[in-house]
């Protein structure tokens, strides 16, 4: 009985969710759209000026390296910290 | 035929992606389909970030002369940062399983609430 | 058993692995790629030598010492770099004012490639780190 | 070179490398990984001090990395609210690792204390990240970073247990982590930017409701399973009662603060001047559920019997009252909110450090053992006192005068919020002073015996002594803070 009701609402909040997303994503600009907001603000730039400023043809290295660089010395940071969290719980006595 | 799906497919299937993970870190007892659920339910994100910065008729975003439209090349050193992290994540929630079992001998999480 | 066929194929085949690992590293500039794709591929030839002839064998090739070591060194080398722009009187992690004898797009460019090394160092040891801690966290009991 | 520019770079960035050295000097002598982390936490400390008197002068510090302008490269944006709960985080992480010189060998083999140090960088690292950053994208990997860090530290105990309370917190919280990268998406997807500042910009000229607010509500749910909001609270109490108590401090002192202010971040700075007219939306449940988060909070707290798990419910509590302040947009409540914020950080940690120090010398847990604890260690049950004090709102200490604002803002939205507010002090005051009963008026029942030591180890003693002093201190003087937060208040509702 308990699971049927934890069932039912488990399946309530996944279909809240799903509705309140799919709601969404039927307002968002289409798929591929040349003129989608995403393409006119913040990436010409990289498109066009990152072989002059950077001197890397890979704009998604120029980037990762350059533009947003402090996001990739976190991202080493994140999996650091993964390292090092695999480091700390190995090697637990066994009670 | 390609023409009657809906326009927004790719991000329709992410968010089916995203439900079917959180039902399976909600509902399965297995901790290891939980961590699988967990997986499903980043890579979601990854599909939607990667479909976002799609554009059509846009080149791959490396510099190549005579070429002007390049698919969005930020979405992408986000999705390789999310992908670093679930992998950081996945890592450590299995040996933190492995641990477990151990442990208390079971992964039945249900098991697990009444210990 | 001897694993012949498995032992005789990977180890024909770790040194190319290697070798492509390292050029994803060192093409990411220029071509799909980059630190941590050539890191985890490097990382994953270690990974198939763990397989085939035992965690054992790969834990004296790479153990953990130097594994931990590679790890800090990336990391720091990165932080490094970027505190090198500051040295030189720019922002942290800003390429193009480091006074070296090139225009700053070269620059930019030669510290890219470093920090991507740097990254790829990392990663390697990293990806092998976490594969056989997990295998041999696995392997003790039972 | 001028280095005072770079301070809020260098705050985070010298963290990381102590993290980063921890480990690798800890393969040559395990005794020197505690030296490091002190020094780079105090480094970070001192800067984040000097940082402070430069944010207050300029109201706002930004820093571009990389030498990249806002909206290509990465900004760190610095205002008083930051620059203040860094300073807080900077205090408090640092006390914490003092903490951890005696106490760690109590809890972690020697073998780990490298992974253990360098975790604690790693998380402090991240809070300061996550304070500083003014980019939406590395507000979510600083998130990553500080969770990643705590869900280690909480099962790098032998304790049973450990590590299914570690399971559950990174299950549930890697769903909010998602959850806010999903929602980064969809604000990058309507405006083309990651800057706050540029998207707070680009908001108002954008009119596509549904994507905008199902990303707002979105971040705020990742953000509020971060700071144990009431219905998504269920992983705090296994956590932060079972990790080793600096761990706890850090936890249950700092990490729901990052939540809490994230939120604040959003709501305020990036959707501030869209939603100028529509918070109302998104603020009523959200101050719905503060309010529950308080009762329940409270009233679990009430039934608990190990001192930890007890500080753990009242920590749900507090970041209802704190959640409260934030979702009712008002100068005073937002004050109120902000002050609290600062009055819990230092009343819990000096709790925790109390109950750690418990711990250490006589090995109790659980509460109805701490007769004759007044004696045995005085100064640590006078701390105790002095800071549950705080959390109740007892007058002197500085909790009251934050909970004085909280009030006089919640009665002028609704006399309920006020009515919840009293409510939970008077429950507080009841859990608080059943330890204070046992502890100081309960007859011993058995002579004192395995007491380790005359007193505290002066590493232990200092954190609890200072946290104690501090939390009278803000109470006599709280002009000081409060014309800080109303600066910070004032920036934050000027959008």
């Amino acid at each position: 009985m308990i699971n049927r009701i934890k069932n039912v609402m488990v399946i309530f909040v996944l279909a809240t969710i799903g509705f309140v997303m799919s709601l969404a994503v039927l307002n968002m600009p289409e798929f591929a759209d040349v003129n989608a907001p995403i393409h006119k603000h913040v990436a010409p730039r990289y498109m066009q000026m990152s072989y002059e400023e950077t001197g890397v043809p890979n704009m998604v290295t120029a980037i990762l390296a350059d533009y947003r660089g402090y996001d990739t010395l976190g991202e080493l940071t994140v999996i650091f910290a993964g390292g090092v969290a695999v480091l700390s719980i190995t090697g637990r006595k066994k009670k | 035929m390609i023409e009657l799906l809906p326009p927004n497919l790719p991000y329709f299937a992410s968010i089916a992606l995203l439900l079917i993970g959180l039902y399976a870190m909600i509902t399965k007892r297995n901790l290891i389909k939980k961590i699988m659920g967990l997986n499903i339910f980043s890579t979601s994100v990854l599909l939607f970030l990667i479909a976002m910065g799609y554009r059509e008729g846009g080149a791959p975003p490396i510099e190549v002369e005579g070429v002007t439209h390049y698919v969005n090349p930020l979405p992408h050193a986000l999705v390789l940062t999310g992908i670093v992290v679930a992998l950081a994540l996945t890592s450590f929630a299995l040996i933190l399983i492995i641990n477990i079992y151990k442990e208390h001998k079971t992964l039945d999480s249900e098991k697990l609430t009444k210990l | 058993m001897n694993p012949v066929i498995i032992r005789t194929i990977t180890r024909v085949l770790v040194p190319f692995i290697q070798l492509f690992g390292l050029y994803i590293i060192v093409h990411g500039p220029v071509s799909p790629g980059g630190g941590f794709q050539g890191g985890v591929v490097v990382g994953s030839s270690m990974i198939l030598v763990a397989l085939a002839y035992g965690l054992d064998k790969a834990e004296t090739m790479a153990n953990h010492s130097y594994r931990i070591i590679m790890d800090c060194v990336g990391s720091l080398v990165y932080a490094g770099i970027g505190l090198i722009g500051i040295a030189a009187g720019g922002m942290f992690l800003q390429y193009g004012i480091i006074p070296l004898p090139f225009t700053p797009a070269r620059i930019n460019n030669l510290m890219i490639f470093l920090i991507g090394s740097a990254i790829g160092v990392h990663i390697m040891a990293l990806v092998l780190s976490l594969f056989l801690h997990t295998a041999k966290e696995a392997e003790i009991d039972d | 070179m001028n280095l005072s520019l770079h301070y809020p770079i260098l705050l985070i960035v010298i963290l990381f490398a102590g993290a980063y050295l921890t480990p690798l000097l800890g393969l040559w002598n395990k005794k020197i990984c505690f030296p490091i982390a002190v020094l780079s936490t105090l480094i970070s400390a001192v800067l984040s001090v000097v940082l402070l008197f430069s944010v207050l002068e300029n109201n706002i510090v930004s820093y571009y990395v990389g030498g990249w302008e806002p909206p290509y490269g990465i900004e760190l944006t610095i205002d008083p609210l930051s620059s203040f709960l860094s300073l807080v985080v900077a205090v408090i992480g640092f006390l914490a690792v003092v903490f951890s010189k005696n106490y760690v060998g109590h809890e972690i083999s020697e073998k780990k204390q490298p992974a253990y140090y360098s975790l604690l960088q790693l998380i402090i690292g991240g809070m300061q990240g996550a304070l500083m950053t003014g980019d939406l994208f590395n507000l979510f990997v600083m998130t990553e970073i500080f969770s990643i860090s705590g869900y280690a530290l909480v099962a790098i105990t032998q304790k049973k247990g450990s590590l299914l309370a570690s399971f559950r917190y990174l299950l549930l919280a890697s769903i909010g982590t998602t959850f806010i990268l999903f929602s980064t998406g969809f604000i990058y997807m309507l405006t083309g930017s990651l800057n706050m500042e540029d998207i707070s910009n680009l908001l108002p000229l954008i009119d596509n409701p549904w994507v905008m607010y199902s990303g707002l509500v979105l971040l705020i749910i990742g953000f509020a399973i971060k700071s144990a909001l009431f219905p998504l609270h269920t992983w705090l109490p296994d956590a932060h009662s079972i990790a080793p108590s600096p761990v706890s401090v850090l936890l249950s002192a700092l990490v729901i603060k990052i939540g809490a202010y994230s939120i604040i971040r959003v709501v305020y700075t990036v959707f501030g001047e869209r939603l100028s007219d529509g918070f109302g939306l998104i603020g009523v449940p959200l101050s719905w559920m503060a309010s529950m988060a308080i009762l329940v909070g409270s009233l679990y707290a009430i039934f608990q019997t190990d001192i930890k798990r007890m500080l753990a419910f009242s920590s749900i509590a507090h970041i209802g009252y704190i959640l409260l302040g934030v979702s009712l947009a008002s100068t005073l409540s937002l004050t109120g909110g902000i002050f609290h914020m600062l009055n819990h950080a230092l009343g819990k940690a000096c709790l925790f450090f109390c109950a750690g120090a418990i711990i250490y010398r006589t090995g109790i847990r659980n509460i109805a053992d701490f007769a004759g604890l007044s004696s045995k260690m005085p100064i640590t049950m006078a701390a105790f006192a002095i800071a549950a004090s705080s959390l109740m709102g007892v007058p002197p200490a500085s909790g009251f005068m934050s909970k004085f604002y909280l009030g006089l803002g919640a009665y002028q939205e609704n006399w309920i919020f006020l009515a919840v507010i009293l409510i939970g002090s008077l429950l507080s005051g009841i859990y608080f002073f059943k330890v204070l009963a046992i502890a100081y008026f309960s007859p011993i029942k058995e002579p004192d015996s395995k007491i380790r030591g005359p007193e505290l180890p002066f590493s232990m003693l200092m954190p609890i002594v200072i946290l104690a002093i501090a939390s009278l201190a803000f109470g006599v003087l709280e002009d000081l803070p409060v014309t800080l937060i109303e600066q910070a208040v004032r920036l934050l509702l000027s959008n």
